[in-house]
């Protein structure tokens, strides 16, 4: 059964208080506190994006002994709205061969695709909007509208440096979404269900419980996960559909003003949802580092702390791996996907499927433990 | 909400699809209507699960039809590719080297 | 309410899109029309409470299908196709002539009014079922169903996969000339 | 009252919903608050300063094709192995875990076969047809 966020809240005496707010009109409530989660949600997650680029200035220039950004706001931290407000007020400007409706649509796919991902984030056990039992499957499938959404911004824009880009951009993006896939299959195997309910159900209390140390092959599982979240990305050393030294600036050359912003924007939360995704899958997300029963919204916060702690160190090690490592080639970009991590992921499933069946699905930890 | 409206934008997708393969003379095109032709069916059997049976049957069924509805535009969009390799067009009446 | 809403939407997204379909020119436009359609669709599957079905359809033809198709239309000339691809309003049918047309669609529309008399009948054998407020996951009874009532289906689906694998990359492998 | 299963609905759609509105929002701001000076030049596609020369839109290398269809077969294999996956280890504690294993071995088997071949034909190289008329010119 799907448990979403008004179903967790609706066991607190506060919300028969609202609930008589709203005349008993269930529907309209429910609706109220979504619209209300989702915008916070989304202003949380367009302010990381928004730090993200911030960070990213940043922590390169300290990589690379600058100073960075440093003007607007104490320590340049104002940085990203003052490139917002500059996005806005650019210049619109549009090939005039481009296909104009292809060109709109784009960056508005690749929104769509990211925000979708924003409704079965884990933000906690109970701050979760949509627990849906197909979660973290939905997920991956939402967010293959990127890559459409890649190819036709390259498509659109009739220009050869969007074309190469796009094309490049679209079959490297469903090219990794292969590993991917098939890492998060292991982890579906483990914890026997989709649902990101289940998923961290299973990794309560000490660090020992998750899935990252469940077992050798789950553990090979989050580096390939890893990889292929930065290839999906388009993140370096995988950013070749927007190589600036060969492709100019890729499958957005042509993009300008706010267009260019959406789809900044739609990269910038993606690598955040994966950044999510990977601690709630691998690293236990918010759990607590012990086991309770007891449930009260304070406690809830404090596990949307630790998730977003995960997180966002996962999100520095994006950064970090950016500025460290220099851009791959596209043919061996190809065979990284599917001479390595593919086959690699395989094995890892098989491996996962032959320890459940072994060992009856204990983690390495419950199984050292037991032998005593 | 009833079984009827399913049946109903089953019927008009399927028609649709039909008119796409017959109006179109680019082969892409008509693959286009054929997916569309694939999706009614597969609407048909989710709603008659729904409705008419009380297990999932209807569901796997749509997810085999799926199945193959993506191996079918796997090879055909490889035919249409190679076609075009050789007679430098996709425009379906140049297809005609089986005449005669 | 907040279903019937979300059917109206999916319904007619799913037939607007698949009309815009069959009257776009551009053939990259009927692609993108094409995939708002199958997002409809998918829409339809989860009012229908077949979430795993409509996942299903996101991911294989959003993520797979659509891109595979625009894909092929960037190989088969793109745009250059654009001012030869005939449409629904071109009135060029592509089999037999405008005689034949007029038949067919005549004929057409006998068979749909018969088919919607016999539709619109059908909902009183069959009415409307109420969801339980517990619902069971169809990802596991899907699961049960494939590892035992359709496992020949399933073991053979991966045949049939590989065989399409297999003979579209010989299909369509660049030669050399 | 909304049924259960459709109340995970409802915050994708407002998620949607959202988003569009972002779009024409953030659209309608552009629009009211940035210049307006089109220009012939300004809108020509960038290729670095050189008048472009015909269109972008031409027909592409085929291997981009192969790559997806190696990958839409893979993925939908993953999406047949998501339900078994998902009701693997509930098998397994029914004491069916033997059976569950050869079922899915053997379909992930059949995958296996499916990239072995591509690789053997050379189709997860990108620069073979390179290799192939160095070796010809020799």
């Amino acid at each position: 059964m799907n448990q979403t966020l008004v179903s967790y809240l609706s066991q607190y005496e506060f919300f028969d208080v609202l609930l008589s707010l709203f005349g008993k009109n269930e529907g309209l409530l429910a609706f109220t506190i979504y619209l209300v989660f989702a915008g916070i949600i989304v202003g949380l997650c367009a302010t990381i994006g928004g730090l993200g680029t911030y960070a990213e200035r940043k922590i390169s220039a300290d990589i690379q002994q600058r100073i960075g950004p440093n003007r607007v706001g104490p320590y340049g931290i104002l940085q990203f709205l003052a490139d917002g407000v500059k996005m806005i007020t650019k210049e619109d400007i549009m090939p005039f061969t481009a296909d104009k409706f292809l060109f709109y649509l784009a960056p508005m796919l690749a929104l769509i695709g990211v925000f979708s991902t924003l409704a079965v984030l884990p933000w906690s056990n109970g701050f979760i909007m949509a627990d849906l039992n197909v979660g973290i499957f939905y997920l991956i499938a939402i967010s293959s509208l990127v890559g459409v959404s890649v190819f036709l911004g390259g498509y659109a824009s009739n220009s050869k440096w969007s074309m190469l880009g796009g094309l490049r951009g679209a079959s490297q993006i469903i090219s990794y979404e292969i590993p991917v896939t098939i890492s998060i299959l292991s982890i579906t195997l483990l914890a026997g269900g989709m649902s990101f309910g289940t998923i961290l159900g299973q990794q309560e209390g000490a660090p020992v419980h998750w899935f990252l140390f469940h077992n050798p092959f789950a553990f090979i599982a989050f580096f390939v996960y890893f990889v292929g979240a930065l290839a999906e990305t388009n993140r370096a050393p995988f950013d070749l559909p927007e190589a600036e030294s060969e492709l100019v600036s890729g499958y957005h050359t042509e993009y300008t003003g706010m267009r260019f912003g959406f789809f900044a924007l739609a990269e910038y939360i993606e690598v955040f949802v994966v950044c999510g995704v990977g601690s709630a899958l691998f690293l236990g997300g918010g759990n607590l580092p012990f086991s309770t029963t007891f449930d009260i919204i304070p406690l809830q916060l404090v596990q949307v702390v630790i998730f977003m702690t995960k997180t966002l160190l996962l999100y520095y090690v994006v950064i970090w791996v950016r500025w460290t490592f220099p851009r791959l080639r596209v043919d061996q970009l190809m065979s990284i996907c599917w001479k390595y991590l593919t086959p690699i992921a395989i094995f890892n499933l098989v491996g996962n499927a032959v320890w459940v069946v072994v060992f009856h699905g204990k983690s390495i930890a419950e199984l050292l433990s037991g032998g005593h | 909400m009833s079984l009827t409206s399913y049946l109903l934008i089953s019927l008009v997708l399927f028609v649709i699809g039909l008119v796409v393969m017959i109006s179109r003379k680019n082969i892409v095109a008509i693959l286009l209507g054929i997916e569309l032709i694939l999706n009614a069916a597969a609407l048909n059997f989710v709603a008659y699960s729904r409705f008419v049976t009380n297990n999932l049957d209807g569901h796997v069924f749509s997810l085999f039809i799926i199945v193959v509805a993506a191996a079918e535009a796997a090879v055909g969009l490889a035919i249409v590719i190679r076609f075009f390799q050789i007679k430098e067009t996709i425009h379906i009446d140049e297809a005609t080297q089986l005449r005669n | 309410m907040f279903v019937q809403l979300l059917f109206l939407l999916s319904a007619s997204l799913t037939i607007g899109c698949a009309i815009a379909v069959a009257v776009t020119k551009n053939i990259m436009h009927s692609c993108i029309f094409l995939l708002g359609s199958l997002i409809g669709i998918a829409g339809l599957y989860a009012t229908l409470g077949a979430d795993f079905v409509a996942v299903t359809q996101i991911m294989v033809y959003v993520g797979g299908i659509v891109i595979l198709m625009l894909f092929a239309v960037m190989l088969t000339g793109g745009k250059d196709f654009v001012s030869r691809a005939q449409n629904l309003l071109g009135l060029a049918p592509s089999m037999g002539n405008k005689w034949t047309y007029g038949v067919g669609l005549s004929v057409g529309l006998v068979f749909l009014l018969t088919n919607v008399k016999l539709i619109l009948s059908i909902s009183e054998y069959f009415p409307e079922k109420k969801f339980g407020n517990e619902f069971p996951s169809t990802v596991t009874q899907i699961g049960h169903l494939l590892v035992k009532d359709h496992v020949l289906a399933f073991e053979l689906s991966s045949v049939l996969l590989l065989g399409a694998l297999v003979g579209a990359a010989i299909i369509a492998r660049p030669r050399k000339q | 009252m909304i049924p259960a299963q459709f109340d995970g609905l409802m915050p994708i759609v407002i998620l949607m919903g959202i988003a569009i509105l972002l779009f024409v929002g953030g659209h309608f701001l552009s629009v009211v608050l940035s210049p307006k000076k089109p220009s012939h030049l300004k809108q020509t596609p960038y290729e670095c300063g050189e008048q472009p020369v015909g269109s972008a839109w031409s027909a592409f290398n085929v291997r981009f094709y192969v790559v997806g269809l190696i990958f839409i077969i893979f993925d939908v294999e993953s999406v047949l192995m998501f339900p078994v996956a998902a009701i693997f280890r509930e098998l397994n504690d029914m004491g069916e875990g033997a059976y569950a294993l050869i079922i899915f071995l053997s379909f992930i088997s059949v995958l296996l076969e499916g990239i072995a071949y591509c690789w053997k034909k050379g189709d997860l190289d990108w620069v073979k047809s390179f290799q192939v008329s160095v070796k010809n010119n020799k």
